[in-house]
This record gives structure tokens, C-alpha cells and sequence, in this order.
């Protein structure tokens, strides 16, 4: 078989644990961004055919994945644990998200409940993380949000995170 | 049990000003000591107290309270607190132990909340759940990525036979030590691949193997030869019901 | 898009480990041997057509990996993931690997320079981790190397590492 690009890229992807981005594409295939972004349209394209898988741009990169029609079947193969955040662990993952850095206690102020708990879990699960430490008496811990947050969500980039300002706004997006 | 059976240099007062409770000691199945010390003990959880039997204690303390003609407020207000302490912990410890409620679950949040981001988290909500019905490929992988090897119809049976045929053949290591250190593997794999590529034909095993040879030659070959299919330099066919092995791609 | 059965089975194949079992397949899709077995060939004709994969059979199941052909650029996305160590992140590896168990503040003092940064390099990598607790004032953790210490460096067991004894030996690994 001849060598294509479109393989190349596809071969990459597919032993990524991560998602690629465009300039690690680039260096590994030593292509054009231009023929790159265009293969990867390919791929897409060629994938929607037929396939079980897609591809997606998430956290910055490309990334293979499963179709959602599939998802039972896979769940059936791989048995998941169900890992779905908790009402109370999204709101303090919003409050992170929109208003990174910020301390556990300004989190706390916000919510007006204590959040050590909801912290601590999402710290463990990768999806914010210390991200310095804030100049105020004790240094206490900046947290803001991770790669793998972007991943969780099926983001590319935060500013794909629905705009908030005030309630006014709000209501308007909500509507 | 009460005041008068117990040691008398023991001070009512810390030198915090913390007041002790009177020596009442406890004699039992699960603890024997002074009342101080299973306050101690229990506060730090480090008895079990359901093994302790606490109405004795009660009525000693009842007791020394009737008995004792000055009575030292401090200390029977501090062996009160310790006594209350240790009735409720055990109160507890007897009680059914339910299930934890899952500490996620709960918080509905009073107010004031965050408003302002409840879009967000339903969004967020909404997002993760999609996400969810999608996977990708296992992160936790363990191992470096290896493209699985391909020798077409070969089996693993078949292998095994051209193994045990040059086995067959070989003789003993010799007893003896040998002057020279055996060749690596990498070593053997490199005579392996200079015999292939004398010829455009794929060899049977025992082509790389020279005339006279020892079980740990024909062991080594046999690796070097598994080795080189994994990396893809050798291919392995089906000649007659023999494997043969030949250079990838024909010769070289 | 409609669920297909060939969709099914390559997102399936996809997620997997570890080649997936005909009766796996069957199970997971509740579909007959047959139709699952002309599914994949299916797959694996789609796949001749221009993908990066292909579909193999190997050790009693199915695969998907990526071709030959792309075996050098596959190459050249991994290499540098693995070997991203810095001089001072492998310096302390090879403490911790010769010394085990030991504590940051050992390492520091054979070291003689701050190691905070690249001990928590390695421990985010998985390269080292906590082993345990000093039984010294404030129990400072005991770092010992890991599995995957092993993998990454293709050693199968401690005992090949190469003989260093003493300080001198150590130094050497450091110059």
C-alpha cells in the first residue's frame, strides 16, 4: 500500500493517549499545516462513513474517539464505572472555570457552603489543579482548571464555555 | 472502685488548669484502669468501649459523690464530664451503624449560592453526559505502543514444530566451560539475518543453524528468529507444511 | 447516523487492550458468529482503503493497529513522549533507583541542590512514587522507584541495573 498522509496522521492519533495538536502533527508527519488541517477534514470525512469511530478536536487537539451511537456496546465491552460529577462538584468546577485562579476560600465565599470536600474530589480526578499560590497571609492554594477538564467536557479551549456575567446575561442564554 | 482504693498522689488539677476526674478505677474484661484514662482512650478511639461495662462506673461515681466529705467540685465535675462523654460515645458505638450518605449527594445548596453559574453547570451537566457515550482509546495503556507482528497463516504450532525438529538434533551443552562467552542475542540475530540474506529463498530453521550444534544454539536461533519476525525483518511462510523463513520484502 | 454492526464492533476493537474474542464480539453485540465474522472482514476491507489501521488477527482475537507503513512516523510521535526526562529529573531517578527508600530531603543532600521540582516530575510521570514514611520527626515520605520505572527504561527487574557503589558511583551518574 502506498503511504498517504492522511494514514500517516490517522496511525499517529490512533496510538495518542492524548489528543494531538496541529504543530506535533506537522513535526511528525513534516507536512504544511495547511495539508495536515486538510487531511485531518479527510479523515473526518472518510470516518463518517460507515465507522465506529470520529474524530474530534478536544483540549487543543486531535483526537480519535468512539461514536456516541456506540456507546453501549463499548460500555458493554468495557464495563465503566460510572464517574459522573456531582451537582455540587460542577458548580464549584463552573465557579473554577470562569473565575481561574481562585482560592478554596473565595470558592467558599461564592457558594457560601463549605467546598473541601468538592475541591478535594476534583482535585483528585485531574480536572483543576494548584496553579500557584496566592499572595495574601498563609499563601493559600490558586486552583484553576486542567487538560484533562477540557477533555472531560469535550472542550477544545475554555472560551467554548458558555458566557456568564450576572444573571441578566444569563437569562438571555438560558432563554 | 472508688476513691479510696485508688492512689492518692494523683493531682485534680493539670498545669493547664485543666481539672482531672477523681481516680475512679474501672476493673473489666476490656480495659482496667483509672477512669481518666479510658476518657483518654476513648477520645482517641483507640477502645472499644461496648467491651466496658459503664453502670459500675456510674454508681462508684454516684458513691464517691455521697462519700466524700469535701468534695472537690473541680474534680467530680471533671469525672462528670468524662463519665457523660464516655455513656454517649458508647451510646453510639451500640446503635446500628447505617450506610454513610454518599457526602456528594447531598448538599442542596442554601442560599446564598452561585447563581449566577447554575447555566453553567447545567451546561457542564449536559456536556459530561454526552461526553460519556464517547471513548477513547485507554489511557491507563500499560506499555509502549507495538505494532503486533504478522505471519500471515504461520501458527504458533507450526513454529513449535520447526523448533522441536532442530532440537532434536542437537546435543547436550558441553560440560566443560567455554573458553569463549556464548554470543548474545542480538549477536545471533545478526548471523540469523547475514544467512538470509545469501539467499532470495525462505530457509527452514535449521538453515541457520551451522552443521554441528548444541541445544543452546538451537534455542538462541529459534529467539533470534521470533525476534526478527516481531520487528518485522523476517516473514514467515508456509512451505508444504513447513515453516520457512525468508527477508521481508524478498532479497536484499 | 445508523447503528451498524460494523460500527459497533470497530469502536469495540478500538477501546480494547488486548485483542477482543470472537465470542467477545458476539456477546457485546449480540449478534451471531457469522455476521460478526463477515463485519470483520468488512472492517478490514474498509480499512485497506487509505486508513492508517488495519485489522489483524493475533493471539486468539482481534486487533486494530496501525500499518507498517506508518510505523516510522508512529515512531517518531512516541519517542519523544517517553524521553522527555531532564538531566536533574534522571539524576534523581538514579538516586531513588540506587538508594530506595529514601527521602526528598536525602536526595537533596546527596544532590546538594533543591529536588522538589523534579521529584514531583517523577512522581507525576509514575517513575517514583511514595513507598512509605520515615519513622523520623514530621515522617517524611520514603520514595521508591515503580513498575513503570521498570518499563520505561526496559529494565526487567532492579537487579540489572548497571553496579554503582558508593558515592563516587553516584556522582558518575550525575556528571
Amino acid at each position: 500500500m502506498t503511504r498517504t498522509l492522511e494514514g500517516a496522521i490517522e496511525s499517529v492519533l490512533f496510538v495518542a493517549q492524548l489528543p494531538v495538536t496541529l504543530d506535533e502533527l506537522c513535526e511528525v508527519t513534516s507536512a504544511k499545516k495547511s495539508e495536515v488541517t486538510e487531511a485531518l477534514e479527510r479523515i473526518g470525512a472518510r470516518l463518517q462513513t460507515g465507522s465506529g469511530l470520529q474524530l474530534v478536536r478536544i483540549a487543543g487537539g486531535y483526537q480519535l474517539c468512539t461514536r456516541r451511537e456506540y456507546a453501549d456496546s463499548v460500555a458493554k465491552y468495557l464495563k465503566p464505572q460510572k464517574r459522573k460529577l456531582t451537582r455540587s462538584a460542577l458548580e464549584v468546577l463552573a465557579i473554577v472555570a470562569y473565575r481561574q485562579p481562585i482560592t478554596g476560600l473565595d470558592i467558599q465565599v461564592i457558594r457560601g457552603v463549605q467546598s473541601e470536600h468538592a475541591i478535594r474530589t476534583l482535585v483528585d480526578r485531574g480536572l483543576i489543579a494548584e496553579i500557584g499560590r496566592k499572595n495574601s497571609p498563609g499563601r493559600p492554594i490558586l486552583y484553576g482548571t486542567t487538560q484533562e477538564f477540557l477533555h472531560h467536557f469535550k472542550l477544545n479551549d475554555l472560551s467554548e464555555l458558555p458566557p456568564v456575567e450576572g444573571a441578566e446575561g444569563l437569562q438571555e442564554i438560558g432563554a | 472502685m472508688n476513691r479510696k482504693s485508688a492512689p492518692e498522689e494523683q493531682e485534680t488539677l493539670t498545669p493547664g488548669g485543666i481539672a482531672v476526674p477523681p481516680p475512679l478505677r474501672i476493673e473489666s474484661a476490656a480495659f482496667t484502669g483509672s477512669l481518666a484514662t479510658l476518657f483518654h482512650l476513648a477520645r482517641d478511639g483507640r477502645i472499644d468501649l461496648t467491651g466496658v461495662p459503664l453502670s459500675p462506673v456510674c454508681s462508684a461515681y454516684l458513691e464517691y459523690i455521697r462519700t466524700t466529705e469535701q468534695l472537690d467540685v473541680d474534680a467530680a465535675g471533671a469525672a462528670l464530664l468524662a463519665l457523660a462523654y464516655l455513656v454517649e460515645r458508647k451510646a453510639w458505638a451500640l446503635l446500628p451503624i447505617a450506610d454513610p450518605p454518599p457526602p456528594q449527594e447531598l448538599p442542596e445548596l442554601p442560599e446564598p449560592t452561585a447563581h449566577e453559574f447554575a447555566f453553567a453547570v447545567d451546561t457542564l451537566d449536559e456536556w459530561q453526559r454526552e461526553r460519556g457515550d464517547i471513548f477513547f482509546r485507554a489511557a491507563e495503556a500499560d506499555g509502549v505502543y507495538e505494532l503486533p507482528f504478522d505471519v500471515g497463516k504461520v501458527t504458533a504450532a507450526d513454529l513449535a514444530r520447526a523448533f522441536e525438529r532442530i532440537m532434536e538434533r542437537a546435543r547436550p551443552v558441553d560440560v566443560t566451560p567455554l573458553a569463549k562467552p556464548r554470543p548474545s542475542l542480538q549477536e545471533v540475530m545478526a548471523s540469523v539475518l547475514a544467512i538470509a540474506r545469501t539467499t532470495s529463498e525462505a530457509l527452514p530453521l535449521e538453515a541457520f543453524l551451522p552443521e554441528d550444534y548444541t541445544r543452546l544454539d538451537a534455542v538462541f536461533v529459534f529467539l533470534a528468529v521470533l525476534e526478527l519476525l516481531r520487528i518485522g525483518t523476517l516473514t514467515a511462510e508456509l512451505v508444504e507444511g513447513d515453516v520457512r523463513f525468508g527477508l521481508k520484502g524478498g532479497q536484499r
